[in-house]
């Protein structure tokens, strides 16, 4: 019964538009954020900031980023990795080639150059749809990853083609120790939901989502499908790009093209149906579990076999975690096949009409 | 109306929740004599649609389920039962909305209609030439894709297509919508037809009362969820309220669509 | 319990690159076993825990920092991108890195790269070696002039690597350097050898690594490349390269990074005797000796006498920090007296580190499959310190330059 | 027959501008398949136009000629008075012309709301970063489509579904929903393509009046396609008539009822 | 001369190769809907028990007939491969009737890993071989005509007539074919192909069983040329261009995308890969697909992409 919006009434347009609309949710998610930026970083250890807690974020942040684009304006893309990857290297290069450039600028700068590039391969998105596009922007993916592995100029000539970056100082903040990267992705992630979670309830979002559910119809009303996909792709790139910047900056601090292969591509586009499409919240949960799952089977399934007395071998127990992986994702989409998210929502309406069935 | 249980189909007390959360059949129970037409009528939403597809067993893609009560076709549970097992026992649904298969061309949209016959080829074509009998127009775009024929053809291909199945049993989910007055009388006809032919029984979904109550032997008018008047058609075609709310007749005869000047309230038999 | 000195173990025993990766592994373990039935370092027994990564370098990176909290002193990357993704990590974590054959080149420059330990040869070594090799079977290395050395390379920095000091040779002997990438996996290879069919390079050198290699030889067969015109790297000169192409890769040669297969050294039947015949091996008992194996195998006794190399100064019996693992490995002195003791007679040479140089040895000899197992038919090289210290110590001034990294001192490095 | 003295069919009260869209020879062919052959008529301001005919006579290509989905191969079509080039939809939406489709095209994913809110897309200004940071301007203009908005679902009358996802509702209130994305657009022209189809008497009252008081308040012109005869009578002031790609007629109501063309290719003897 | 002739018959036969396995994606994408990413871990499965059988039944007889074991092998892994399309069905797709696209792809990247896993698991991860007495040395042929004469590949030409074969068959089946047509409907509408009495469950099976025994031949001929292990998976990815620029709904597409795509990236790796460094067959057949859909959004032969309102 503590889960209700009973009493709590709106009295304008603008309260009726707000991002929780729910008293109770609101708070919920504000004391998760201020638990996130004070508790967290009491209680966590360096495995979990290093191994977990940041590349959770960070690809939190691609994933919604990929989101953006997939989910709400409906353009499958493989390539989520190569905007990654393009920007990185693009904050890479801003970094090293221009003296005294802002650590911030820089990855905002990277972002800008994956936007760039989101708009040049989102080209094809005007013509060719579906999972046609899907397969044609692993052409974007398969060029990327050859250009930084082929053309030195991108990697400041470094023979082996991997590059690394220099201390991270932002503003004069050194940041170094796990807690503060940590702290630091978690600022960008926060922002960024929060301008995505503004554009998706704004008519550029519903310009989206037209596109994504008829798009025809979307046209008769006077959508103008170039703007509406080709933005969708800039801002989704510039999100992934930014991400891709922290990834390689904040996470690895060296890196090589490898590090946004096609494998990142399909990850992220895992997190995001796995997540929950059109969700800003189900990019989370999709990252938590595409990101968190691996390592807790690893972990668990030998404690696992050691409490029934067996002692799995390492190959046993990582074929065993692809089996649960796979079967577990599965199993999330025949229960929901909208995704994590809209499990959440179930849950929260079932919440809502409790202790009654209906 | 005869004990239910002797009934060709009879639906008992069912209740569907789409979603695990919403409810939106709550007891629904009626029943369909052997050879009979019967009409399910009721306003948008009243459950019409749901009604037929737990019938047909079509709820599971929609993600809906009956939760309680029971259906039973020729004395048989059918919850268990495929949609494919339905149509084998001679069941088969029109949906609502057409789907046709929109890359296959109108006659393989035909002929897929009888994937579970198997009284041979001979047999086959005689159906089809009897549905291109009804529906001429059909002939005419035999090779077109479905999905690049108008709208009322592709109701026509829809509506043909059960009827390849060589049906007992046709739920009809709004046969006459976007056809022409011409087509939808045919419908009809066709349907009065087999029916005194054939001895098919008829379940039909329509908005269009008058017709529906034209060639229907019994009614059921739904309402939220729940059946609130059944009766023989000629029965609820004299009812006053039917009149007024879904013949659109009031004292004077039929008024004319621009005269009536008030939007107004829904006559609710619950509320 | 702090009486034991834990040695994280990554492994890839799953995907792609599983058939190299398991052997490996399998020596790795089977040496840290039979350390401890020797009973241990100076009595300090050794604790181990697998973590399996996939070959992907996130993966590693997650089991480097797991592993660290469980006291890790020493860290094998096991993988180009890994070794690159942690070295700056290695060095904040005082964790030393051991590379035996793998890992950056210019890291063989201890004071620079501090934490880094490319024991027993880096690729520029593998490079260098390679052309010595093919001087040689050509008469001379003046008799390289106008021939033509194709490199078929695996598409990544570990590919990559080589490049330099091939380049730098080409210069130095006039031949003419064919560079063919090949993406990985590496299983697409025919525009390639289409392109060796039409050139016709003198010589093919094959930088590739899992199903590269054996899809290399195929199309080698398959264009009628002779096979013993191929010298692999050593990574590319073991039993699951060449062992389903069978009687196909007759002829093939590659580089042994000392080792080949040591079926018949003693530390093999003593490890057989003291785990395998007890059911206390790691792998399948006919693994063991095969060259991945032994690669494993080495890979863990460096990594052993690295810390009982520690233990002389910091305390025998005791567990070393990883600090004090770093000296150790920074002052091994394994002379062929002591391989001897440890029964790798003949497996290898003897390695000796320095504070500036951290590779100890740049022996490397030249291996050929006869069609059904590996035997040596060459004797041994060594990478030629008049090409490569320059090179070296460009790239790791340059690497010092880009991290604000002073060298190490004379009076650091003695501490 | 084709055109008529605008005095003469004005209806009491109703008052009818100029030409606002006139087509000329138009003619469309997929492949094959003529859809439109030889085609003119003209549409004039204010007034309700319907377009008849039977399944397949090519009505709803009409309608995707006038707003540009279709372009055809032959044929002038006059914007007030100018001739119109090649056009996307979009521009025809720029020009004002709004539509319903046939086949309810809603956006499935997205609520009541927002379907109805994408309506106003071509009346909102603000860029996307000012959206992004959702700061006064495009706070303020969203609060004001929004308001526009909700006298649109106050008109509708469908207050209580405003935040349900489309793709969950009934059929009928989809066709509302629809038809109040095309209002936001606050159209000069309005096509509907079958506005009533598939719905049952009553509602069709409230949809007819619904379309009278759109034309009444906002003036605006609307061009009707629909199959039930009563209604097309009763609410429209001029008719076209098709069948088969051509035009067999064009009149008032009454003159239309009456042509022995149209009786024969569409209505039947029964009207 | 010569060698250009070599490399468009070098690049026709892995066309054709990849045709093999751009044909699983077609096949279940056309009967229903499912653009079916597992494809690539069918073929590792199918591979890798074909290797095993067929490697356990040599043991066995005492490796005196390889003919036999290689049979029992096929036996075997054929019903592998029955086993894991009754599998995806009852477990998997059954309790996904109805749903979209980007659902039914992502539950089919869950069956991949759980393919790996099963099948590393039982058959292993090592790298195995099989042995169906393939011809592995080439032939020089047109000695007297052409300089050189032209290297062939009996190898090569045996797996593209036997993907020939295939295609041709699958071709007839799928138009000609009542259960064809069923296939094609089930894939346009699950809702209204279970309305006219299709039963999907069945129909599933059929069709990842033909999918199965394609991954199974595509399998053998990939695992004899390359090693089975689990690289195979990764053929998938370079089949893709071929299934999207031949169509997804086209049988034939596919093996003319397969040629069209191994001859272009043979070539272009050959003749422009050295002046730009290399390694640029991947993407090239991706950016050749790309721009052959900004011409035909759906494939050179798929069908039109409806759009209709
Ligand atoms: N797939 C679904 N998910 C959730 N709710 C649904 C779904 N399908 C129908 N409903 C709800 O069930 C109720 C009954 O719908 P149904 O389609 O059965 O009505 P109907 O009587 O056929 O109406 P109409 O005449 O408009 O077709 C409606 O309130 C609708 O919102
Ligand atoms: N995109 C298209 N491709 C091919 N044929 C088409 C296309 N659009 C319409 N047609 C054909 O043009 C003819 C006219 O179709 P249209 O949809 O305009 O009919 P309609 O008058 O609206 O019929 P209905 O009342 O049944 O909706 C039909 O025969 C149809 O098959
Ligand atoms: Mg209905
Ligand atoms: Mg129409």
């Amino acid at each position: 019964m503590i889960y209700r919006e009973n009493g709590q009434f709106k009295t304008s347009y603008l309260a009726d538009q707000q991002i929780f609309t729910i008293a109770q949710d609101k708070w919920f998610v504000l004391g998760l954020i201020a638990f996130a930026a004070i508790g967290v970083p009491l209680l966590a250890d360096e495995y979990l900031f290093r191994a977990v807690l940041i590349p959770f974020l960070v690809l939190s942040l691609a994933a919604l980023g990929v989101n953006l684009l997939v989910g709400y304006c409906g353009q499958i893309t493989l390539g989520a990795g190569a905007f990654m990857a393009i920007g990185a290297y693009a904050a890479y290069n801003f970094m090293v080639r221009i003296d005294g450039m802002p650590l911030i600028l820089a990855m905002l700068l990277g972002g800008v150059a994956a936007a760039g590039f989101g708009i040049l391969f989102g080209i094809p998105s005007l013509r060719v749809r579906g999972l046609y596009l899907a397969v044609a922007t692993l052409a974007a993916q398969f060029l990327c990853d050859w250009a930084f592995l082929r053309i030195g100029w991108f990697t400041n000539n470094s023979s082996s083609g991997s590059v690394s970056v220099a201390k991270l100082d932002a503003f004069g903040w050194i940041i170094d120790s796990p807690a503060e990267k940590y702290l630091f992705c978690l600022a960008f992630v926060v922002v960024f939901a929060l301008l995505a979670k503004n554009l998706t309830r704004a008519t550029i979002g519903r310009q989206w989502m037209a596109i994504r559910d008829m798009d025809v119809a979307a046209e008769v009303i006077g959508i103008r499908p170039m703007y509406a996909k080709l933005s969708a792709f800039a801002v989704s790139s510039f999100v992934v790009g930014v991400a891709g910047a922290l990834w390689g900056f904040v996470h690895l601090g060296s890196w090589e093209p490898a590090a946004f292969s096609v494998d990142r591509s399909f990850q992220l586009l895992f997190m995001v149906i796995i997540g929950g499409m059109g969700s800003i919240m189900g990019s989370f949960f999709g990252a938590a579990f595409i990101v968190v799952l691996p390592i807790f089977l690893n972990q668990f399934l030998p404690f696992l076999g050691s409490l029934v007395g067996v002692t799995v071998s390492t190959a046993g127990i990582s074929h065993a975690e692809f089996i649960i992986f796979g079967s577990l994702i599965i199993f999330f989409l025949i229960v929901e096949p909208h995704g994590l998210a809209r499990l959440w929502s179930i849950a929260k309406q079932k919440l809502r009409l409790w202790p009654f069935p209906h | 109306m005869n004990a239910p249980n002797s009934a060709f189909l009879s639906v008992n007390n069912i209740e569907v929740i789409y979603n695990h959360v919403i409810l939106v059949l709550k007891g629904v129970s009626l029943s369909v004599q052997e050879g009979s037409i019967v009409a399910l009528l009721g306003g948008n939403g009243a459950g019409k649609t749901t009604t037929l597809r737990a019938v047909s067993n079509l709820l599971k893609g929609e993600r809906g389920e009956v939760t309680k009560g029971s259906v039973e076709y020729k004395g048989e549970r059918v919850e268990a039962m495929t949609p494919a097992d339905l149509v084998k026992r001679g069941v088969v649904q029109v949906m609502e909305g057409r789907h046709c298969f929109g890359h296959l061309t109108i006659e393989e949209n035909l002929r897929t209609g009888a994937y579970t016959r198997t009284d041979g080829k001979a047999a086959v074509e005689e159906t089809l030439e009897k549905v291109y009998n009804y529906f001429p127009r059909l002939k005419t775009r035999r090779n077109s894709q479905a999905a690049y024929t108008s709208g009322g053809e592709q109701q026509m291909c829809a509506i043909g297509r059960a009827l390849m199945a060589k049906p007992r049993l046709v739920l009809l989910d709004e046969p006459s919508m976007g056809l022409a007055p011409l087509i939808v009388e045919e419908v009809f006809e066709i349907v009065k037809d087999l029916n005194a032919k054939e001895k098919v029984s008829f379940l039909l979904a329509e908005q269009n009362t008058m017709v529906a109550l034209r060639y229907a032997d019994f009614g059921y008018i739904m309402e939220n969820g729940r059946i609130v008047m059944e009766g023989a058609a000629s029965e609820l075609s004299n009812n006053e309220d039917v009149k007024e709310f879904y013949l659109g007749l009031s004292g004077e005869g039929r008024k004319s669509f621009r005269e009536i000047k008030h939007y107004r309230r829904r006559k609710r038999w619950l509320s | 319990q702090a009486q034991e000195q834990f040695f994280p173990v990554l492994v890839y025993r799953t995907g792609a690159y599983a058939a190299n990766g398991n052997p490996w592994a399998n020596g790795y373990v089977d040496y840290l076993k039979f350390i401890n039935s020797q009973g241990g370092i100076n009595g300090v027994k050794l604790s181990f825990e697998e973590c399996e990564f996939g070959y992907a370098t996130d993966r590693g990176v997650e089991c480097y920092e797991r592993l660290k909290g469980k006291n890790a002193t020493l860290f094998q990357s096991l993988s180009t991108g890994v070794t690159f993704a942690l070295t700056d990590k290695a060095a904040v974590d005082k964790i030393p890195l051991i590379t035996a054959g793998y890992g950056r080149s210019e890291s063989q420059d201890g004071s620079v790269f501090a934490w880094n330990f490319p024991l027993l040869g880096s690729y520029w070594v593998g490079a260098d070696v390679a052309i010595q090799h093919i001087g040689q079977q050509e008469g001379g290395l003046d008799k390289l002039k106008g021939k033509k050395i194709a490199l078929v390379y695996h598409d990544s920095p570990f590919g990559k690597e080589p490049i330099p000091v091939l380049q730098e040779r080409a210069k130095l002997h006039g031949f003419d350097l064919q560079l063919l990438p090949v993406a990985h996996p590496g299983v697409e290879q025919k525009a390639t050898w289409l392109q060796i069919r039409r050139d016709r390079p003198d010589h093919v050198l094959l930088w590739g690594w899992g199903v590269m290699n054996s899809t290399a030889i195929k199309e080698a067969q398959a264009t009628g490349y002779p096979r013993e015109k191929m010298l692999g790297i050593w990574w590319a000169g073991a039993e699951p390269d060449v062992k389903d192409v069978g009687a196909g890769a007759k002829g093939y040669s590659a580089l042994a990074l000392q080792h080949g297969a040591e079926p018949n050294s003693k530390v093999v039947k003593d490890i057989l005797a003291a785990l395998h015949d007890k059911g206390q091996g790691t792998g399948p008992k006919e693994e063991v000796g095969s060259v991945l194996y032994m690669r494993g195998l080495i890979s863990a006794m460096l990594g052993v006498e690295g810390v009982r190399q520690a233990q002389e100064r910091y305390g025998k019996g005791k567990v070393m920090t990883g600090e004090q693992v770093r000296w150790g490995l920074e002052n091994l002195n394994l002379d062929q007296a002591k391989l001897d003791g440890m029964g790798f007679a003949g497996v290898m040479r003897p390695v000796q580190t320095t504070c500036t140089d951290h590779m100890g040895s740049s022996w490397v000899r030249v291996h050929t499959w006869d069609g059904s197992k590996w035997g040596f038919t060459s004797d041994w090289y060594q990478a030629d310190d008049k090409v490569l210290r320059p090179m070296v110590l460009e790239a790791a001034s340059k690497y010092a330059a880009e991290k604000n990294i002073q060298r190490r001192t004379a009076e650091q490095c003695a501490q | 027959m084709t055109d008529m003295n605008p005095a003469a069919v004005a209806q009491p009260g109703r008052r009818f501008g100029d030409v606002i869209l006139d087509l000329q020879n138009i003619s469309l062919r997929f492949g094959g398949v003529k859809a439109l052959t030889d085609i003119s008529f003209n549409i004039r301001e204010h007034e309700v136009r319907a377009i008849i005919g039977p399944n397949g006579a090519g009505k709803s290509s009409m309608l995707n000629v006038i707003n540009g989905v279709y372009h055809p191969q032959e044929g002038k079509i006059m914007f007030r008075g100018e001739e119109r080039k090649k056009m996307e939809p979009h521009m025809a939406a720029q020009q004002g012309i709004a539509r319903t489709f046939q086949n309810i095209a809603l956006f499935k994913g997205m609520s009541v709301l927002d379907n109805i809110m994408t309506g106003r897309t071509l009346k909102m200004k603000t860029n996307i970063f000012q959206q992004a940071l959702w700061i006064g301007a495009a706070r303020n203009e969203e609060i004001a489509h929004r308001e526009k908005v909700e006298e649109i679902i106050d008109f509708l009358e469908i207050q209580h579904i405003r935040k349900t996802p489309v793709g969950a509702l009934p059929y009928g209130l989809q066709k509302r929903v629809d038809l109040g994305r095309a209002l936001a657009m606050e159209p000069q022209i309005l096509l509907l393509d079958e506005p009533m189809a598939g719905m049952n008497v009553e509602e069709k009252q409230d949809m007819c009046r619904f379309i009278l008081d759109i034309s009444d308040q906002f003036g605006t012109t609307i061009v009707l396609i629909e199959h039930d005869m009563g209604v097309v009578m009763d609410i429209s002031d001029r008719v076209v008539v098709l069948d088969y790609g051509k035009k067999i007629g064009d009149g008032t109501p009454d003159e239309v009822r009456n042509n022995q063309d149209v009786i024969n290719a569409y209505l039947g003897s029964g009207h | 001369m010569g060698f250009f002739i070599e490399t468009m018959l070098g690049g026709l036969m892995t066309g054709m190769l990849y045709s093999l396995v751009a044909l699983g994606f077609v096949l279940i994408f056309k009967a229903s809907g499912v653009f079916n990413f597992a494809q690539g871990a069918m073929v590792l499965v199918a591979a890798l028990a074909m290797a095993r059988f067929s490697e356990w039944a040599n043991a066995a007889l005492g490796g005196d007939s390889l003919f036999l074991a290689n049979v029992i092998g096929i036996i075997g892994a054929g019903v592998v491969m029955f086993i894991v399309a009754w599998g995806v069905e009852r477990f998997v797709l059954r309790k996904l009737v109805n749903q979209e696209g980007a659902t039914l792809l992502m539950v089919t990247l869950g069956i991949a890993y759980v393919l790996e896993g099963l099948g590393q698991t039982f058959f292993g991860s090592e790298i195995y071989s099989i042995n169906v007495g393939m011809p592995k040395d080439p032939v020089i042929m047109f000695e007297g005509l052409i300089e050189g004469g032209v290297m062939i590949n009996k190898e090569d030409f045996i797996a593209a007539a036997l993907a020939a074969v295939l295609v041709g068959g699958l071709t007839i089946f799928f138009q000609k074919t009542a259960i064809g047509r069923a296939l094609r409907a089930v894939a346009d509408d699950h809702q209204a192909a279970q309305s006219v009495g299709i039963p999907l469950n069945k129909t599933w099976v059929i069709v990842w069983c033909v999918a199965g025994l394609v991954a199974l031949v595509a399998g053998i001929i990939w695992g004899s040329k390359m090693g089975v292990q689990f690289s195979l998976v990764t053929v998938a990815l370079r089949a893709l261009p071929v299934v999207i620029l031949g169509g997804l709904t086209s049988v034939p597409g596919a093996i003319v995308g397969g040629l069209i795509i191994g001859v272009g990236e043979k070539l272009s790796e050959v003749y422009i890969g050295p002046m730009v460094g290399g390694g640029i067959e991947i993407w090239f057949a991706y950016v050749m697909a790309l721009i052959v859909l900004l011409f035909r959004p759906q494939g050179l032969f798929g069908e039109k992409i409806i759009n209709r309102v």
